[in-house]
């Protein structure tokens, strides 16, 4: 074991901060990561993750030809460490850099590649995700859209719900059912669409908190060329587990966790609660204490992944652990900032007394949402049980 | 005879309401609210007012139905499973105090006006430090030669921008203390006064600042004697406490049957999600907190007003215990619908917030706790 | 709604007050209700629900021809009450009380009622119940023991288990299998076996308290009379799960909890902790009063229920949600106070330095067994589930 | 380079010692040790002294394996897996302080005999009040001509009925703070010590009380300097947490394991009882306590030695989780066995009763989540 960093790695680290030092943008701080509703703010967005492409700074694992730099995974490690530190906001490209970028690595043609991938970095294409759809949630397989071969042409029909960004994305990422005929897991896709092509509307689909992140995707007779297929036909179930694996890898990060921990904690120091402050109540002290354990143990355990990558050793359910405990986690650190906030905790966005600009009342929404989305609780715990455990499967039709 | 139970009169009142708000009061009528300005829905507090909902717990001496807290309890209960907005809580607080406390001339003022849904009124008693205890009470009432004189902010004040009558604590003396809290009434036209909105993320309350620009009232505007306020403010908390509870007891009846209706007609992996051993555990969960909690709600309002050594303690318990397992209860009920739960269009997040407010109103659960532990002496 | 007594209720409620402090034996503060352990105790005793059935106060409501009083649910509430207030010991014979008389009063045949109701109430005959066998827990109904018919007899084989008080039991009621053909519900009957019978033996099964209150129960060709049959042949299910709900009814009761909250808040007041006493620490002032409320729910939600049965209405899925929240609240109570207790926690019963006799740790097991006996957590929420919210049932073999 | 896992040589051992334990410490084992005086299991230690563990982490030149206390952790992972009784932890606190403050003399007296397996020690700290922190320690030390006399009572000391020498601390002047506390060599032959055997729920530990009736030990007996010992004495407590949180970790995966192995072979209702979902995410939620707790108990063991400024929070947060995550394990793992579970002749409650014990040894999750606010400065 050993969590000191090599000469070298310290000299990186030090350019890193320096250069979000200098180049960061402000941030409002009632500006949630992650949650883009206002062109303007994607735009912002947009450049923020061009110059730190630019700076060398994002997908820094990929291949040199394809716009990476075949850095190791430390590097990459740094730089997530410094921007939270730094408390940068998120990437608008997350969803290509995790989840089609590796996929398209991995599965994709030399020309699907070539076309893609380095517009994924530089931000000119964001990529969004259709796999859930209104009759198929955790259920994911029982997909309906159907993709039709023309020619040379998919011909697309069919409704894609929760996708997010879809409002602003240039392409989506879509598991769609070219063989209706075979097992339900053995006759799907995986397509990439232009979100420009003509027969694709898109919906917003406001959320419990009055953001519109989420949006509805509707395919009439929408034509793809055969070539956006990734990997082979009908294989698209394969692929999509092995970009599942990078969303659950994703939504557990405790990057985020780590920020919000700190503004419960400022929190805590600052608001009033019964005649004192917060933080000086022993039960909210042994309570932030034990948020504090549970951050920690995520923290510790993303280095415990990280270090079973570097060895290139099988992760089995870490993805699903940390995604079933990281997203309850960031919900009880939101439900703590309420109870500590009083009857400041409903307090809207907008409202003059909301305390971090009414973030937190959002954040208690948002983060019910990320236990939901994504494989909900119960499908994380399946999968630790049945996976993990090998405990006998659900009788399933 | 125990008889710890409603009455064949009181589950009538009960069925009839359930009936009269499932037509009168549907989600749509609550989001339509949400959007206007006021936040009274002005049709259906009048056809309330006809029933005599207004004057429930008033005497028929007075205009009233002469009826208890128990129903008052039981309209709540069913105000909150529709998730009913505008100031029918907040009007019934200040027509106790009236009833309780007020002077002939003070009810003859308000009280026909109040019962007849003509006019609104609520309670404004906390400020910026959010206590809920005498210390809470700064804002200054200073005597006048006619008089007094108020300056200050109330905030967090439920139906405030719809109201026409404020029941206003103050300090005529100063002091952290129960003595010289006092309580005054403050019309909403007379000159200083100013309500600023304080919105929340409840879409079913209105929430306002009550700002006090050097308002200055006669002497008949004192509620109960100067200085000697705390211990009929104090029983009016327990009251908001105990509506507040019946509330979200009748909110989280809702929230579950929302889930359970759900999870018996949503499909995924070919059956009804309704089957699968975790939300049926899940649903399980909810319904041992929520049936015994009625006993609590039900007990507290019926020491109101006939226990009073109890009364309190019953109110805090009914308000603690129910401030946490609404807040449960719409938490697992948005899991139980997945995505859809999550979303602006499926009405269960009206439920889900209104939790939240109802969980801090009239004392957080652990004020609540720390509060019994006071009466109890630990 | 009414809480208040009636004059009569009044003046009983003296009465039996009264009596209860002249007549009430002295308890050792470590022994645990309804734990017969030494047949010392056991004798003590029946001695002690003798009296009580003397003073006419054990099964108030029962028919005055088979010795009760024939008396309003209220009085035995009364009692009831009384008992809990003055801390007296249980009734050693509350399986005979609460189960099989129930039973045979509606089941039962006048003969079963005469020879047993008496003997029931003046603890001549202590009952115990042989429902549970190994292979069948939770599925009750997979039940193997045998009985067949020969001649005027049933020949009894098989095993049962979890047998409480067995090793000083005169009669057991028992589920047995008299019909292997039919579907699993359908040939079970439900009969009265004489513990004397030979081919009986009892195994004491000790529990990870160290008691041996459980026992295994060994049947090998035991003669029982045809007569001791309760209610039709092959009718067992119906019966039994009507004596189940007298069960849950009992286990969940509310009268033990409040003994045990009112025993924490002693530890609380008295027991040091980190320098000054536990009931001086907001946390712990706050555990324990959402412990009081909780206790608080559970004591009205008894009188709601009593309510019911006044007014004749059906109680629904009650008992489970008592038995559910009930040994749950005792287990969470227990561990409260081990909490509280800190290093003097784990000492065991016998230790000089052990709190309330060493009654915590033991008490804390003996709650975890309470929720697994009698129909686990799982299966009361399967019927709150099922039953109460008629949600799609399991598929079950 | 990141690298948060074990060696291959620490794999290695792991391994080594899983193997071993399950042939040399079968649960008959646990059982027999539990019944016998004393508490050692003799033969196992004395195996165990041949593999070199009780001299693990000292330093080759003095006799030892010369390894880390990483590698502690992972041996007394697998120890806690096995619920082995014996004074093995005790045994290496003893040993750490001798090799932190002990003087040349008292090394050669003590360590041959403790890495040896000839003897066996332990740490007597607590007393009446059940304090952790400097004000536990009242126990007068007066000084005599020759040395100190001690006189008092020390609780609660781990594997006292089998020890041969008792590192003792007690007060050289008077007061609550950290000043003034000391560290003494008290041998079990000394005139005046007895021990009184605390008899606990765990059966797989040996508890004691320690009286010292006017115990006389000379000058050399003093471990480090007069009335300096807290700051060394507050590290020794922290490797007891790390120790305690390890043997936590192994014993919450083993119940586990045995909880799973269970439901795989059971059946109800015609099913295996692991097919059932109430099961299958009881068990799974296990997963997710335990499996993310090993990380804070490597990273407690590692940060002991090599992050000086991290480690007392580091022991801190391990100790806390692990008493909670063990604890809750157990009783889950009990109701996942149905009523087998609660049965003495099913090994399962050796696990239940060492994890109540665990969870309050060297300091109860509140104590040390209070200790962690304070550390935090929340």
């Amino acid at each position: 074991m050993d969590l000191s960093y090599t000469p070298e790695e310290r000299a990186f680290q030090h350019e890193v901060r320096t250069w979000l030092k200098r180049n960061m943008p402000k941030r409002d701080p009632a500006e949630r990561p992650l949650d883009f509703h206002e062109p303007e703010r994607v735009a912002r967005a947009k450049v923020w993750q061009r110059k730190l492409f630019e700076a060398g700074y994002v997908a820094m694992g990929w291949p040199r030809e394809y716009g990476g730099r075949g850095a190791d995974v430390m590097r990459q490690t740094i730089v997530n460490e410094e921007m939270v530190r730094a408390r940068a906001p998120g990437l608008i490209g997350m969803m290509g850099i995790q989840m089609v970028g590796p996929t398209l690595i991995t599965h994709g043609t030399e020309e699907q590649r070539r076309r893609h991938l380095p517009k994924i970095l530089t931000a000119e294409d964001i990529w969004c995700q259709g796999y859930s759809e209104p009759g198929s949630g955790s259920d994911l397989a029982s997909l309906r859209t159907r993709a039709e071969m023309r020619g040379d042409e998919f011909v697309v029909n069919g409704q894609k719900v929760w996708t997010s960004n879809a409002q602003f994305a240039d392409w989506i990422f879509c598991l769609v059912r070219t063989d209706p005929e075979a097992p339900k897991h053995r006759g799907i896709s995986y397509l990439l669409i232009d979100m420009k092509t003509p027969g694709i509307t898109v919906r917003p689909l406001v959320q419990m908190t009055g953001d519109a992140g989420f949006n509805e995707v509707f395919f009439e007779d929408v034509r793809v060329p055969r070539a956006n297929v990734v990997g082979g036909l009908n294989d698209g179930w394969t692929i999509a587990n092995a970009t599942l694996f990078h969303e659950r890898n994703m939504l557990g990060s405790t990057t985020r966790t780590q920020q919000v921990f700190q503004g419960l904690l400022r929190l805590a120091r600052t608001q009033g609660r019964g005649g004192r402050l917060a933080c000086a109540d022993p039960a909210v002290r042994r309570r932030l204490a034990d948020l504090a354990i549970r951050v920690e143990t995520m923290k510790l355990e993303a280095y415990r992944q990280l270090t079973d990558t570097l060895r290139g050793r099988p992760h089995g359910i870490s993805a699903s652990v940390s995604k079933l405990v990281t997203t309850e986690l960031n919900h009880d650190l939101a439900e703590a900032a309420l109870d500590i906030l009083g009857s400041y905790g409903p307090l809207a966005r907008g409202n003059r007394r909301a305390r971090d600009g009414g973030a937190w009342p959002l954040d208690f929404m948002f983060t019910l949402g990320l236990i939901i989305g994504g494989g909900t609780s119960q499908i994380q715990k399946n999968i630790i049980a049945e996976r993990g455990l090998a405990m006998p499967r659900e009788l399933r039709a | 005879m125990i008889d710890f139970g409603l009455s064949e009169d009181q589950e009538a009142l009960q069925r009839a309401a359930r009936e009269f708000l499932a037509a009168e009061c549907p989600p749509s009528l609550v989001r339509d609210t949400a959007e206007a300005p006021g936040g009274v829905p002005r049709g259906l507090y009048a056809k309330m007012a006809e029933l005599g909902w207004m004057g429930l717990a008033v005497p028929e001496s007075h205009g009233g139905l002469g009826l208890g807290t128990l129903e008052l309890a039981v309209v709540l209960e069913e105000l909150g499973r529709v998730a009913a907005p505008g100031p029918f809580l907040s009007t019934q607080l200040v027509i106790a105090a009236l009833m309780r406390a007020g002077s002939p001339a003070q009810r003859r003022a308000w009280l026909p006006r109040l019962v007849s849904g003509q006019a609104f009124a609520t309670l404004a008693y906390l400020e910026e430090s959010d206590r809920h205890d005498p210390a809470g009470i700064a804002l200054r009432a200073r005597r006048t030669r006619d008089g007094y004189s108020l300056a200050g902010a109330k905030l967090f004040v439920l139906d405030a921008p719809g109201a026409d009558l404020f029941l206003v604590a103050a300090r005529t003396r100063a002091g952290a203390g129960p003595a010289g809290v006092s309580l005054f009434l403050v019309p909403r036209e007379a000159a200083g006064v100013r309500v600023r909105p304080e919105e929340t993320i409840d879409l079913t309350r209105r929430v306002g600042e009550l700002v006090l620009g050097d308002v200055t009232v006669p002497r008949a505007a004192l509620l109960g004697g100067e200085g000697k306020a705390w211990p009929p403010l104090e029983r009016l908390l327990d009251l908001g406490a105990i509506g507040i509870a019946a509330d979200s007891l009748g909110g989280a009846e809702r929230a579950l049957e929302m889930a359970v209706d759900y999870s018996k007609t949503r499909e995924q992996f070919g059956r009804k999600i309704g089957s699968f051993q975790a939300l049926k555990h899940m649903a399980a969960e909810i319904v041992a907190e929520v049936e015994p909690a009625r006993s609590l709600v039900w007990y507290a309002a019926y020491a109101f007003d006939h226990r009073p050594r109890e009364a309190a303690r019953a109110a805090t318990i009914a308000k603690a215990r129910l401030g946490d397992v609404y807040a449960r209860t719409v938490r697992r009920a948005v899991e139980m619908h997945g995505g859809i739960g999550f979303t602006w269009e499926h009405d269960l997040h009206l439920w889900f917030k209104r939790a939240r407010w109802n969980r801090v109103a009239f004392g957080y659960p652990d004020h609540h706790r720390e509060r019994l532990a006071t009466i109890d002496k630990y």
